[in-house]
C-alpha cells in the first residue's frame, strides 16, 4: 500500500500544514510516513505545495513526482500538476477555485468540491484546505478520520487550538460531500 | 519511545544539542536555513548561543574560535556557502580543532539551485581546501539517521580533533519523517580539552592554537602526525550499511538520499529475479572497503548511482581496482533520480553481462 | 490621449516573480526609468545580487551580470576596468550588501570605483526565508530573532550610507524610501543624480533605498509602508550624506 | 487608465495612495489568482500617477484626453 | 636601586623577529603591560593575524590563537561567546583588518563584541614585502604601486577608525601613534581604555595604532618616525573618534 | 633567440602580456608576489589594468566580471588564497567564463609554511569549489614552461569558454632560469567574443552571464552541456612527457618541479642498470592515459613522487587499474624531495619486485 | 641602564630620543650581527626612560640609585 | 660538472644579487643555471641567501639544500651553513665579520678574505660579496671572469650602472686575494 499525495496551491491556503497533518495522523496510524515540501524562490510566486508519502513498507524516495492523489487548492496547481498523477490515480480539486473542462484520460479520476466556499460556511475560509483532505481520507480510506482530527492538536501550534473545531469540522464536511458525492453515484470523472 | 514528526534541518540541530553542541555559527542559506530557525529558538533554551554570522568566511572562523576556546560548536550551509568555507575548514584541520560542519548539498556549480544534490562529494572527501588533510565524514539518509549521526559526528570530532563534515541534501534537510526523540536529558559530561585557549589562569603554561610551522620539516611532522590520525580512523571509523549484499551479483552503491532509491531499486530488481544487492557507505571518508572485498566473490558488477555526473564512483574504482566492472548512473543539478530510472539502468548492465 | 504614465522600455515585458505588494519592483521601475532618461541602457551592464532580485536579469532590458552572492561590487569592479566607458551598476539587498558583501562594497567606494550601486534595504534576508539582516531593527522579530532582535547578541543596526560617506572615494551618498509617490519621486530624482556620478567620472555612488518586505514582515503591503515610515526611518534617516566635492564647496 | 490585469498581484498599493479613493481590488481572479485592482469611476481621476508609481508590478498606464487636466483641476 | 622601566611579563622572553626599528615590537610591549597592569593576563585570550605579528604567539604571555588572514575578529567573537568573562583582544595589521578582514572588523563592530582590537596601521603590507595596503598614502611607491599610489586606479587611503566610528556597537574607537615619547605614552593610555571598555562590558573598542615599516618604507628607523609624523599624522589624524555613550553625555 | 634570466613568478606575467591578457585582479601572498609586482609595473605599459583587489574572494569575482566583459583576464595566488576563491571558481566554471588562474602552492593545511608543496592538486583537478564541474589543469616544471604554458592557458581557457588553473609551487615561482624570449611583438588578434556583456548597443538583444538554473531539469542540461565540453578536452588536450619510457620497467610519475627530480632520479637509476622511465602529465586535468597504457607492456611498477602524502597517485591508480602495482613516495609541508631519496625508494620497490 | 645587547637591533630608535644624546651604537657586533646601543655617559641620565619607551625590542631596563632623581633635576 | 652555490649573509649586503650575477654569466657561457633566493618571513630576521646551480647538464632540482660552495658574509651564515656543505666542498667567507675556529672535516676546503674591508677600500661597502665572487671563480675556473663582468651590465639596473667599476674591482680583487692565497700555498683549511 503505498500512497503518494500532492497538496498544492496558493501561498495562504495551509497546504503544507495540511500536509503535516496527513503525515502525522498517518504515523499515529502505524503507517511509514514522508512529507516534503516545495521550498525556495517558488513562494515568491505564490504558491506552495508539499508531497506526503503514506506506505505501510519503508519508503525509498519521499519525492512526490507522480502522485497517486493531488488535492488541488487552485487553478495553477490544478492545471500544472493534474497531468502529473499516476494511471488510475486520483484528482480533488476545489471547485470554488478551479475548474476542469479538459480530458484527464489514464483513468484517473476527477471530483471537484466548493471548498472556500464551504470553509466560508463553516466560518474561516483558512479551514478550506481540510475539505479536501476529509475527502481523501473518506474515499481512500487510508487512516481512519479519528486519526486525523486527534493529529490536528499535534500539528496545530497551541495558540490555534482554537481552531480545531472548525477543522474538525472541514475534514467531517469533505469526508461527507466525498462519500455522498460517490454514493449518488456520480461517477468520479 | 516517543516518535515524532521531525523535518531533516531540525533533526540536525536537536542532533547537535543532544551531542551537547551550545554554539552555532552560521548564515542563512537554502535549503538548510530551518536549520539556523530551529537553533535560534532553542540554543537559548539550554543556555547555548546562536549567531548568525555576516557570511559563511566569519562563521567558519567564529567555529575556529569556539572550537578554540573548547566548546562543542558546529556551522552548517550548502553548497556554495561550504565553497567559502574552504580556507577555514583547512585551519580547522591543520590546527587540529574539533568542530562538525554540515553540508546540505543544492545543486551547482555556480548559483546553481535550490534542489537536492550530492555533487560536493569531491570536495568533501578530497579536501575541498589545501593542503594534505582529511575531514571526516558522514552521510546520512534518513531523518533518524540524521539526528543519530549528529552524535556521533561531534563525539569524533573531539575524538580526533578533527573537523567532521555531515552530508545531507535538500530533501533530507527539507522532509519530515518520524524519529524516535527519547526525553531531552539535559547537559552531558563532556571529557576536558587540556588543549584549549581558556587562559592561562590555573594551568600555568600557555596553550597556543596555531597552524604555522614556518620550518618544513616541522610542518611535515605535523602532517605526518595527522595522516597517522587519519589512518586510525581508517582503521576504526569506518561504517556502512548492506542490503542483501550476501547473494548479490549486482552490487548497487549509493550514500545519503540516492541509497534509500536504490534500495527500493533493488528490492524492485530482486522480485524481478535479479540477484541485487546494496552497498551504503555511511563514512564517505573514511571511504568503507570491506564490505566490497565481501562482494567480490560473487559480484559480477558494481553500479555506483549518485545525483551527480560521477564522483563517489571514483572511490569505488579505487577500492575495486579492476576486478569487476564498475559502471554509474547518475543524475545532476538537482534532479533526483527515480526508482524506475535506476532499475531500467541495472536491468541493462545486467543485461550486458 | 496623452501618456501621462507608462511602462518603461528600460524593462523586459517579463512580469516580476516578487510577492505581492514588493517594493523592490518599483526600485526596479525607477532604475529602468532613468537608465532611459539619461540614453544610456544601450550601453549599461548591471550586476545582479543574490536575494530576492536574483532574477533582474530578465526585467533590466540591458546587459546583465548574475554575482556570487554579496560580490555584485567586485564584478562591477571588474566590468567598469575593462568597459570604462560603459555604465556600469549594481542591484543588492541588505543581505547581499550589507553582510556577507561588507567588503567589498566598502573597496569599490574606497577605490572610488565608477559605479553605482543601488541598495536595497528591506531589514530581512527576503529571498531565503526572513532572516535577520544587518540591517534588522531592534526588537524586530525574524525567523533568526525569534524573540526579537536584542543588541546584547545580535548587534546593532548597520547604518550603510553613513558609513559609506566616511569613505573618500564615495562621492555620492543618499538614502531614500519608496512608501509614498512623494518619497518614490524623490527617489528617482536621487538614482538620477548617482548616474549622473557616475557618467561624470566623479567615483563611487551609492543609493540606499529603504523598501518592504510584505512576506516576512508578516504584513500585508499597504501595512508594509506604513511600519517602513514609523519604523525604518526614525532609524535610517533620508537625506544626502556625502555630494560630490565640486557641489559641497558650493554649497 | 489601463490595467494590465493579469500582472496585477492585487497588493492594494495603488487602492491605498490614490488621493481620489477611486480604485479598488476587481471580485473576480486573475489567471495568477489575484483579485485585479480597477477603477471605479475613472471621471474623477487627476492623473496624479500616485498609483502608477506605486504599483510595484508596472501594471498601470495612465492616459489622459487632451485638455482634460484643466477640466479636473478645479475638482482638486 | 630603583627600576624605572624592565621589561614586563606580559611579554614571553622570546626576541621579536621584527626588522630593527620596527615599531610593531613597542605596540606588543604596550599592550603587554596594559594587560598586566589590569590584572587580566591570566584570563586573556589573544589572536594573532597574519601578517608580520603572525608569531604573535610566541611574544604574548598569555593564551593565543592563530587567525586566518583578516579573520581574527570572527575567531575573537567565538572564543569570546565562548568565555564571556575572558578577555579578548585581536593583533590585526592594516592589509589583516582594512582590506582581507573588512567584513569580519565591520560586524565584530556592528554587534558590540566585547572584545579589544589593536590596529596596526603601518600603511603597507610588511610581510609579503610592502605590497599597497588600503592606509597606502597617495602617492606612496609600493611593491604593487612602483610609480605611487594613484586614486584613480587603485583608490584612497582607506579611514578605519572614522568608518567604524560610525557604527553603533562600537563603543570606544581611537588612534594613536607610537612615533614619539609621548605619543607612546598616549597610546599606552588609550590602549588601556579600550581594555577597560571591554572589562566594562560596554561593547567593542578599537584603537588604530600608526606605526612605521623601516624596511618596506625603505628607510633608516628613525626617518620611519619622522615619515609617519609628517605624512601620516595629516591623513590619520589622531584622537578618540568614539567614546562610550555614558562618557559622550557627561561631555 | 635571445635568452634572458627571468623568475617564475615573473614568467606567469610575462606569458600572460605575450597572450593578450591585459588585467590581472589579485591579492598578495608569498611565495607569488613577484607576479603582482611584475604586472603592476608591466601592464600599465602595454594599456593593461592591475588592480590589487581587496581579498581573494574580491580579486576572483572581478575576475568574474572582467572574463564578463570579454577580457583576457587573470589572477593568481597561493594555497590558502585559492581556497578562498573555491565559490567564485565554481560560479566561474558555471557561468562559463574564461580565464586563468595561477596557484603557485605553498605547504599547508591551514597557515602552513611559504615553501613549495603539491598538496592542492586534489583541490586544482577535482574540483575544489562545489557541483560537477571541473577545470583544465596544467603544470609547468620549468620557468621556459611556464612562459609557454600561460600562452596555452588562455587559448584553452577561451576555445572551452572554462577557467584554466596553472599549478605551480614555490621552487617554480621564486627561481629564475634561462627563457627564450622573442621580442614582445604588441596586441594579438583574439577571437571575437559574442556572448560578453558589453552592453546592447550594436547587438539589439541582450547577452546574460549567469549560473541559476532554477529548475533541476534546465541545471542538468547546463551541467551535461559542460560535460560533453569536458568530455572534449579529454579527447583533445591531454598533455604529457615520457622520458625512457619505451623500455622503462618501473615507471616513475611526477608533475611541475618533482618531475625535475624524478627525471634526475630515472637518470641515476639507469646508470645503476634499473630500467627507469619517467611520465610527466602536463595537463593534470584532463588527466593523460595514454602513457600509461603504453607503459603497460612493459613496467613492472609505477611510482609515484609527489610534494604531498598521495594525491595524483589516486588519478594513477584509477588509470592503472589494479594491472601492475603503484607506489607511492611523497614528501609534505615544503620539504622537496631530494634525488637521493627518490633513488632510494625507487630501489627498494625494484628490489621487492 | 641596562642593555640587553643580543636583544638589540641597532636601530638607533632610543639614540634618536634620548633628549640628552647620551646614547650611541657600540662599534662591535652582537651575534645577530647588529651594532648594539650604548650609554656612552650614565651620569648625564635623567631617568626619563623615553629610550625604554622607544625601543621596539624591549632591550633596555633604566634603573635610578635612590635619591639620584633629585640630584639630576637641577642639570635639566 | 655541477656547482650548487650558497650564497649567504645580512639583508642589506647584495646576496641575491651576486647571485644573479653568478646565473646570469653561467648562462652567457653557455651552462645551464637556476638561482633560488630564500624566501618570506626569513627576511624579517635580517638575513638573506640564495642559491646557485651551474651545470653543464640540464638542472633537475634547483634547491641548493647540499652546496658544493658556500659564499658566506657573515658569522651567522659561516655558522648556519659550513656544515652542510658537501665532502670536499669550497668555504670562502668574508673574514671581516665572521671567524671560523673550529674544524670542518669531510675534505672541505676553507678560505677567508677580508672582504667588507677590501670593498671600504675600493670606495663602496656594497660590492663586498663580489669579492668573495671574485675568488670562487678565481678557484673553480667555473666561468672565466670576463663574462662575470659583462654579467654586470644586465644585472645591475641602469641607474646603478655607475657602480660596474667598483664591483669589477671587487670581482679582481677577490681573485687575485684567493689565487695569491693559493699561490702561496697557504692550504685551503
Ligand atoms: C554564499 C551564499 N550564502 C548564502 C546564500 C543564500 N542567500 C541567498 S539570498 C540571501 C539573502 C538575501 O537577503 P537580501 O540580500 O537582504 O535580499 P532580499 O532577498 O531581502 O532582497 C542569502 C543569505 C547564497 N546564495 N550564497
Ligand atoms: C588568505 C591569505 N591571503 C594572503 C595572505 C598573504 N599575506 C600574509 S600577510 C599579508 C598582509 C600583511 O599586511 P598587514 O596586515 O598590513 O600586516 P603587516 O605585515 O604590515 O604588519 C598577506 C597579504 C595569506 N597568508 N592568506
Ligand atoms: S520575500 Fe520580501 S523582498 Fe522577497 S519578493 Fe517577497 S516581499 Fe519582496
Ligand atoms: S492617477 Fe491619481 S487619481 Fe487617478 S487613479 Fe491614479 S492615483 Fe487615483
Ligand atoms: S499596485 Fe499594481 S499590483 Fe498592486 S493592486 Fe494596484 S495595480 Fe495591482
Ligand atoms: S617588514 Fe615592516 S612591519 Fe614587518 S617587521 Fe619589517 S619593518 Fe616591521
Ligand atoms: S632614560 Fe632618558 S636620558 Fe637616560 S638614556 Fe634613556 S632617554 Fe637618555
Ligand atoms: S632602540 Fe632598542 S633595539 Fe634600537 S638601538 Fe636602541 S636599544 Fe637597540
Ligand atoms: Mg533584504
Ligand atoms: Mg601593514
Amino acid at each position: 500500500m503505498l500512497e503518494e499525495v500532492l497538496l498544492a496551491g496558493f501561498g495562504g491556503q495551509g497546504i503544507l500544514s495540511a500536509g503535516m497533518l496527513l503525515a502525522q495522523a498517518g504515523m499515529a496510524h502505524g503507517l511509514h510516513v514522508a512529507w516534503i515540501p516545495s521550498y525556495g524562490p517558488e513562494m515568491r510566486g505564490g504558491t506552495a505545495n508539499c508531497g506526503v508519502t503514506l506506505s505501510d513498507r519503508p519508503i525509498s524516495c519521499p519525492l512526490v513526482t507522480e502522485p497517486t492523489t493531488l488535492l488541488a487548492m487552485n487553478q495553477p496547481s490544478l492545471d500544472k500538476f493534474a497531468p502529473k498523477v499516476k494511471p488510475g490515480g486520483l484528482i480533488i480539486y476545489n471547485s470554488s477555485l478551479a475548474r476542469w473542462d479538459g480530458e484527464l484520460g489514464l483513468g484517473r479520476r476527477l471530483l471537484g468540491l466548493d471548498a472556500t466556499a464551504q470553509a466560508e460556511a463553516i466560518g474561516n475560509v483558512r479551514v478550506a484546505v481540510n475539505v479536501l483532505v476529509g475527502a481523501f481520507i473518506a474515499l481512500t480510506q487510508i487512516i481512519p478520520l479519528e486519526r486525523v482530527k486527534e493529529a490536528l492538536r499535534v500539528v496545530l501550534p497551541p495558540h490555534r487550538h482554537h481552531l480545531i473545531a472548525a477543522n474538525e469540522k472541514a475534514l467531517e464536511v469533505g469526508a461527507s460531500l466525498a462519500l455522498a458525492k460517490v454514493g449518488e453515484g456520480i461517477a468520479l470523472r | 519511545m516517543p516518535r515524532v514528526l521531525m523535518k531533516g534541518n531540525e533533526a540536525f540541530g536537536e542532533g547537535a544539542i543532544r551531542a551537547g553542541c551550545r554554539y552555532f555559527f552560521g548564515y542563512p542559506i537554502t535549503p538548510q536555513s530551518e536549520l539556523p530557525h530551529y537553533l535560534a529558538r532553542r540554543l537559548p533554551e539550554v543556555g547555548g548561543v546562536y549567531l548568525q554570522a555576516e557570511s559563511e568566511v566569519a562563521a567558519i572562523n567564529m567555529v575556529y574560535g569556539a572550537a578554540a576556546a573548547g566548546a562543542r560548536v558546529m556551522t552548517s550551509s550548502s553548497s556554495p556557502g561550504i565553497s567559502l568555507m574552504q580556507e577555514g575548514i583547512s585551519y580547522l584541520a591543520g590546527a587540529e580543532l574539533p568542530c562538525v560542519i554540515v553540508n546540505v548539498m543544492r545543486g551547482g556549480p555556480g548559483l546553481g539551485n535550490i534542489a537536492p544534490a550530492q555533487s560536493d562529494y569531491f570536495q568533501a572527501v578530497k579536501g575541498g581546501g589545501h593542503g594534505d588533510y582529511r575531514l571526516l565524514c558522514l552521510a546520512p539518509s534518513s531523518v533518524q539517521e540524521i539526528l543519530d549521526l549528529m552524535g556521533l559526528a561531534f563525539d569524533l570530532a573531539d575524538k580526533y580533533r578533527n573537523p567532521v563534515m555531515v552530508l545531507g541534501d535538500g530533501i533530507l534537510g527539507q522532509m519530515m519523517e518520524p524519529v524516535e526523540l527519547p526525553p531531552y536529558s539535559g547537559e552531558l559530561e563532556l571529557p576536558p580539552k587540556p588543549w584549549a585557549t581558556t587562559g592561562t589562569a590555573g594551568r600555568g603554561t600557555r596553550n597556543i592554537i596555531n597552524s604555522l610551522y614556518i620550518e618544513p620539516e616541522e610542518l611535515e611532522a605535523v602532517n605526518l602526525r595527522l595522516r597517522a590520525k587519519y589512518q586510525r580512523m581508517e582503521e576504526e571509523e569506518k561504517r556502512w550499511e548492506t542490503y542483501l549484499l550476501e547473494e548479490a551479483e549486482l552490487v548497487l552503491v549509493a550514500f545519503g538520499t540516492m541509497a534509500r532509491v536504490a534500495r527500493a531499486a533493488v528490492e524492485r530488481l530482486r522480485e524481478e529475479g535479479i540477484a541485487a544487492g546494496l552497498i551504503r557507505p555511511i563514512t564517505l571518508y573514511p571511504f568503507p572497503d570491506a564490505p566490497f572485498h565481501a562482494a567480490f566473490s560473487r559480484a559480477r558488477a558494481f553500479l555506483v548511482v549518485e545525483m551527480n555526473l560521477g564522483q563517489m564512483v571514483e572511490d569505488v574504482r579505487l577500492t575495486v581496482e579492476g576486478r569487476c566492472p564498475v559502471h554509474f548512473y547518475g543524475r545532476t543539478g538537482g534532479v533526483v533520480p527515480t526508482v524506475a530510472e535506476v532499475v531500467n539502468f541495472a536491468k541493462e548492465v545486467w543485461q550486458k553481462l | 490621449m496623452r501618456v501621462l504614465f507608462e511602462r518603461t522600455r528600460g524593462l523586459t515585458s517579463k512580469p516580476f516573480h516578487y510577492c505581492p505588494g514588493c517594493t523592490h519592483g518599483i526600485i526596479h521601475r525607477l532604475v529602468a526609468e532613468v537608465l532611459v532618461e539619461l540614453d544610456v541602457l544601450e550601453k549599461t551592464v548591471g550586476v545582479c545580487p543574490v536575494g530576492c532580485a536574483v532574477f533582474a536579469y530578465e526585467y533590466f532590458n540591458c546587459d546583465m551580470i548574475e554575482a556570487a552572492h554579496g560580490r555584485a561590487p567586485a564584478v562591477a569592479t571588474g566590468v567598469k576596468r575593462v568597459l570604462p566607458d560603459r555604465v556600469v551598476f549594481t542591484y543588492q539587498g541588505d543581505g547581499d550588501l550589507a553582510a556577507i558583501g561588507t567588503a567589498e562594497i566598502v573597496h569599490a567606494a574606497a577605490r572610488g570605483e565608477k559605479i553605482t550601486t543601488i541598495f536595497v534595504n528591506n531589514a530581512v534576508y527576503g529571498m531565503t526565508g526572513g532572516q535577520m539582516a544587518p540591517t534588522t531593527l531592534l526588537g524586530q522579530k525574524t525567523t533568526t530573532t525569534p524573540f526579537g532582535r536584542r543588541a546584547e547578541e545580535a548587534g546593532y543596526p548597520l547604518r550603510v550610507a553613513e558609513m559609506l560617506a566616511t569613505i573618500e572615494g564615495a562621492a555620492y551618498v543618499a538614502r531614500v524610501a519608496v512608501n509614498s509617490p512623494k518619497n518614490v519621486i524623490q527617489a528617482k530624482r536621487v538614482i538620477r543624480r548617482a548616474f549622473e556620478v557616475q557618467l561624470a567620472n566623479l567615483g563611487f555612488s551609492l543609493v540606499e533605498v529603504l523598501s518592504t518586505c510584505p512576506t516576512n514582515w508578516g504584513m500585508n503591503p499597504p501595512e508594509a509602508l506604513r511600519w517602513l515610515e514609523e519604523k525604518m526611518i526614525p532609524v535610517y534617516p533620508l537625506g544626502e550624506f556625502k555630494v560630490p566635492r565640486e557641489e559641497r564647496e558650493h554649497a | 487608465m489601463v490595467f494590465d490585469r493579469e500582472r496585477c498581484k492585487g497588493c492594494e498599493l495603488c487602492v491605498t495612495v490614490c488621493p481620489r479613493k477611486i480604485l479598488t481590488l476587481s471580485p473576480d481572479l486573475n489567471s495568477l489568482g489575484f483579485h485585479p485592482a480597477m477603477i471605479t469611476d475613472a471621471s474623477r481621476c487627476t492623473g496624479c500617477c500616485f498609483c502608477a508609481l506605486m504599483c510595484p508590478d508596472v501594471v498601470i498606464t495612465v492616459l489622459r484626453e487632451e485638455g482634460e487636466d484643466a477640466a479636473r483641476a478645479d475638482e482638486g
